[in-house]
């Protein structure tokens, strides 16, 4: 790694250089929760110059905007943002998701259409995997895609779009095949969202803030080369896109998709925060907490180290990946409402009050952590699928 | 051993029916939702209403306007208000008339009974829950005392017309009795429970009469009491209404197949909130019924406080979670017993505070 | 009351001169916790001690060995046995469900059989209501019992038999109409548990201990003076014996049915038992956890309070009562589990080791604590029950 | 930012496979009940067998006759031992090893290779966990120490060859090498892990050379080390095994007409159960890492112990519950999993222990 010591200063450098001015509103923490033009704006200057720094996308290839430089480059970057605690880049669905899946199986003129501008953040992408009626079981998607000469024709609704007020472009979940059922059927498009008959509509949250949108199709008709890969592959590339996001297979631009408080951020929290007249880090029934919040975290570090050594995973292989979900979100959730507690009478306070502990962010965060405890399979979920798929206890 | 005794009035029943039925009809959600967008955050109507039903003066004695009975009385009506989300200034005023009451200050309770509004400003920027960390100061000059200091999270502060405000005088906790209007004084806070209006308040140059000094330290421990009273009962209504929130939502949503309410990871989790809902109420009567007494409550006061905010935060936190992604949005009513339950719960001392607090009286130092 | 102020002294003074010498073993901690004969006997004395001097059955009518004396003064003994923890007497079937039945619904003959020999623990009574595949669902009973000439007999099997080993009589509920489903078809019987045909055999419990028993019946024959009431209204009278039982309707014979570890005890333990070198109540984690189950069980016993006022119990009425074991049961299963922790490596230790603290009863009475959590219904049938019939969930 | 590494080398590898085979033949249930009536509570066939394994050198260097590997390759065998509740003394012989070593007393380490039964007694009667809380002294007499004090929870006390005492000397910590027979000085103890067996031993009167006495303070951190490892070694098969007995009898046993594993109550306590079992594991490879590369695995350690042990406890009280009324019986496994992790538990520190000590290294006094 030494060959690269000098890269890692230069970037370190330039980040401390760059890092944008502290706004003066509130950052959101992920691209999920972005629900101002203001905060919109801001994360697209932010990713546009770290791309033409040449820190995006350095590993994919130079012909479509990347650096064509090694991946572990790309990985010194990554972590330097982090240590640092810069801004996220927002455009996470073209980056970690669309990005790697044309550059896998597209052809090379959607390479040429899609790749520079995802890295520039020119394009915003979104994701239309969820329905309003089905939650998070794709296998029920029931918008519809009609064939009809060289377009298809979209009927249906999507819902929890993140940036959907913002996306140039849609990848998207639909049946192809008329009353087919769970997996078959389904086709998987890229969709241009000014298309006629696209509709979005913003969802406020239980925050007051928007950053969803639902998003209806009534008869909108796009070219049928936004297909992709064949009719009737549309569950399997879906798979293949949720590998790229959980990075197994790596693929992604890079940058930092988020920049969520955590247990480390909750420390310092306790040490800034007075309850009872005194630092609460000197409470000790607050300490206790504080560690059990650490030993869970650190536990859920190692178990993803250990997830790579076949040795300590061979009976249960499942058991870490399956799980994640629900250790990291529940975890997450109270981690956050603890923090609440840290801060006396002044947890009752909520964003844009002066006097709240940095804006009101950790009131928003314990509210938007429900996100990961209900999107993508609720926590109820989440423990069916350990209970039945790692350990094999019967269905409900 | 500790007491167990509940006592409920005839009296009490009878507020109580009438509170319920008042409180539902007035405060349908669609009605707390509207409140919340407005200035002030409640109806002067309704409002109106309150006072013209005698609940302003429920505690006060009838030779200043009120009905003369107790805590015990106004804690009952507060328990509805609580479960339809209400957010008058009724509970702010009926803690000041406790510790006017107390501190032998009279003069205002004729007003507060016919419906002026009150309030008591007892917190700083520190966020600690101890009534006698107090920075704000009261310094002689003459027969006047000269005010210096900020309060906050005072409740109402923007429509009260009569605040209470902690200051420290020659080192000693008092209560300065402040009569409006505050304009330019008084700026508005952002806070968790979006029914509620929250203001800081600048004491700084203010000049006030000696004799509008309290300096009885039974006033401080009235004014706690009857905060703590007040927000276990506003608690305590809040449970049972969250938990009708999340039971009518899970007897009628179906996910594969089934009412979601069938499953046991739902359905034990509201069974649990039930228990803690049938303990909150316990405890509240019970320290109503030794406030009503004017018993020392103070250990069943910290109880009930450490139950109910917890039980409640716990059944809000669920009710979201339980509604699924409707949960997640402004427009389910999850989130605003939620918000409720938090601000509840760091009003007046968490139940961790609570619990420390008993460890001592309980268990010794 | 302060007309019984004489007798309520005279009444301390008694149990403080004849208080039984501390024995060389454990005493259980209730009836359904009597597993060796020594036990047995020194709980049997007790008990006729107590009867004998006038303090036992004291409202029950004179002529069948009873005080004829008002119920205030029964009370009067039954909480200055609480307050001095005097063991409690065994014969708790026959004093709290049989004999209260018995006097209720029995004829003259039987009262006169049956109730004076309850009150001396002369007879000691068992109940047989649980059988081995039906835990606690009374109204899927499977034992028969089959009318032939003047008697009946009895087939089946019931276990989790309390005393089942010490017991002359059996208060049994069996099925006497063939083919009959649920409440209906189901009889009650007092059987003497030395009719051949009947066995019982001791069940081993988790403690190491005995303390229950299976009892089987084979071809059992026993005269049909025995059934109680009618044919076919064993349900009714079972729900009869559970109100007894229950203390709703009073009729019980008084003493005090169980000695058991409650919060103030664990209180006393954290006084007196140290963990890291300090006593444990000065330990700020351990207190915080004491007060919660402080406030817990004063929170319990202030709902069995409110209970009695219609006014603050009109829109459940039946949330107190049906969701009392679930609480309190679950309660004392954490409360005991918590109570090891307070005597740090000490908690090691089991019963009968010369350094466990109390003979090792702490360690013994969270183990026994699963007897309610799982005895007649479990916690998690318990949840259902609250859920289903106070909420109006659906079923599973 | 703590590190996050694992490594499990091949030797590991085959060890966990060896070890894993040879205890599910060796000890099935069946045995471990068997065993549990016995006076010495295992298997002198079966502690040979181990030891001609080469198992009881596994950390001794070669020249002591060992097979100089470390403690990370002893937790490995440790693990399946735990999930099928073996008994034998290897775990207390392994700790006295690490204390050995690390104080430089290398003379009986060939002997404890070869199979030679070693333990430590290191608490006293006031079962308190620091280990430098010794009221056993011992007193210069000569060439010769005069030791007192009594000593307690020693595990397979009876049949130790070797005890690793500790004592005081003047005034500070420090661990007596004792050799047996030790007669008449240990007296069984009744404890709550009825396949082990635990004795106080009675050191007044006993008389050893100076030499005999280890000073070095690294031998306290290095038997801590080890006990809290194999601890969490043991806690984490443990787990695993009272898993797998409460999935396979919810996936057998039919309540109300269906499996009851198909409850969510259950099920989901299960995956949760799951959770804290993969938690544990990763905690205790990563501090077998660190412990094996000679690194501070202070803090490692700790969180390891309180983890597993917390998680252990709870698995265990779940199984006997989820059993319904065969649970409350002795024929039920469930209950000899729980009685194992209290001993766990309880022994070295529980998690609330170890949090308090983890308080201090993490966030400051």
């Amino acid at each position: 790694m030494s060959e690269f010591a000098e890269f890692r200063a230069e970037v370190a450098a330039w980040f401390r250089d760059n890092r944008p001015p502290e706004p003066d509103f509130l950052l959101p923490e992920s691209f999920m929760e972005v629900g101002t033009e203001q905060q919109f704006e801001y994360l697209r200057a932010w990713q546009r110059k770290i791309w033409e720094a040449g820190y995006l996308g350095m590993a994919w290839p130079k012909e479509y905007g990347g650096g064509g430089q090694p991946q572990a480059m790309q990985d010194i970057v990554n972590a330097e943002m982090a240590r640092q605690k810069v801004p996220f880049v927002p455009n996470t669905i073209g980056l970690n998701w669309a990005g790697p899946l044309i550059l896998a199986i597209g052809t090379p003129a959607e390479k040429q259409r899609y790749i520079k501008n995802i890295l520039s953040a020119e394009d915003i992408w979104c994701q239309g995997f969820s329905e309003p009626d089905n939650g998070s079981d794709l296998a029920a998607t029931t918008t519809r895609a009609t064939r009809d000469g060289d377009a298809y024709i979209l009927n249906g609704a999507k819902i929890w779009t993140s940036l959907g007020s913002y996306a140039k472009y849609m990848i998207l979940l639909a049946r192809t095949e008329p009353g087919s059922k769970r997996y078959a059927g389904l086709s998987y498009f890229l969709v241009p969202m000014h298309t006629p008959g696209i509709e979005t509509q913003p969802i406020r949250k239980l925050t007051g803030e928007y950053g969803f949108t639902q998003t209806f199709f009534r008869d909108a008709r796009i070219p049928d080369d936004c297909l992709m890969g064949k009719e009737g592959e549309g569950w399997k590339i879906a798979m293949m896109t949720l590998t790229f996001e959980r990075g197994a297979s790596g693929g992604q631009a890079g940058g930092i998709a988020r920049q969520a408080l955590n247990v480390h951020d909750t420390v310092d929290l306790a040490r800034l925060a007075r309850r009872d007249g005194r630092p609460a880090i000197q409470d000790p029934l607050m300490r206790d907490q504080l560690v059990r919040f650490l030993i869970e975290d650190q536990g859920d570090r190692l178990t993803a180290a250990r997830g790579a050594i076949p040795g300590l995973t061979s009976e249960r292989p499942h058991a870490i990946p399956l799980s994640q979900k629900l250790r990291t979100s529940e975890h997450r959730r109270r981690l956050l409402q603890f923090a609440l507690g840290l801060q006396g009478a002044n947890a009752a306070r909520w964003m844009g009050d002066a006097n709240a502990r940095e804006g009101g962010k950790w009131q928003r965060a314990y509210f938007n952590s429900f996100s990961s405890t209900i999107g993508g399979g609720t926590t109820q979920i989440q423990s069916n699928i350990v209970a039945e798929r790692v350990l094999g206890l019967p269905k409900d | 051993m500790l007491s167990n005794r509940i006592s409920f009035s005839g009296e009490q029943g009878m507020l109580l029916e009438t509170a319920v039925g008042f409180c539902r009809e007035r405060s349908p959600v669609s009605a707390v939702r509207a409140l919340m967008g407005g200035a002030d955050g409640f109806d002067p109507a309704v409002w109106a209403e309150m006072a013209a039903l005698g609940w302003c003066g429920i505690a006060i004695p009838e030779r200043f306007g009120g009905s003369g009975l107790g805590l015990a009385e106004v804690a009952t009506v507060v328990e509805p208000m609580g479960r339809h989300l209400m957010a008058t200034p009724f509970v702010s005023g009926q803690i000041a008339v406790q510790a006017l009451l107390a501190g032998g200050h009279m003069a205002l309770l004729p007003r507060i009974a016919q419906g002026a509004i009150a309030t008591t400003a007892v917190f700083e920027r520190d966020g600690d829950w101890d009534l006698a960390a107090i920075e704000a100061t009261a310094t002689r000059h003459g027969d006047h005392l000269r005010l210096e200091g900020v309060k906050t999270l005072v409740e109402h502060g923007g429509v009260a017309e009569i605040v209470l405000a902690s200051v420290r005088l020659d080192g000693a906790p008092a209560l300065a009795v402040l009569e409006g209007p505050f304009a330019g004084r008084m700026r508005a806070e952002a806070v968790i429970d979006e029914t509620r209006r929250s203001f800081s308040l600048d004491l700084t140059g203010l000049e006030i009469p000696t004799a509008s000094l309290i300096t009885d330290p039974a006033a401080f421990i009235a004014l706690r009491d009857a905060a703590l009273l007040l927000s276990v009962a506003e608690a305590a209504g809040g449970i049972a209404g969250v938990l009708d929130v999340t039971v009518d939502y899970l007897n009628n949503r179906t996910a594969f197949g089934r009412k979601i309410g069938s499953y046991q990871s739902l359905k034990h989790a509201c069974a649990d909130i039930l228990v803690g809902l049938e303990r909150s109420r316990s405890h509240l009567y019970h320290a109503a019924t030794l406030c009503g007494a004017n018993e020392d409550a103070e250990v069943a006061l910290r109880m009930a406080k450490a139950e109910a905010s917890d039980v409640f935060a716990n059944a809000g936190d669920r009710a979201v979670q339980f509604h699924g992604g409707f949960g997640f949005t402004w427009d389910c009513d999850a989130q605003l017993y939620l918000r409720r339950a938090l601000w509840l719960q760091y009003s007046f001392g968490d139940a961790a505070h609570h619990r420390r607090k008993l460890a001592d009286l309980l268990l010794g130092d």
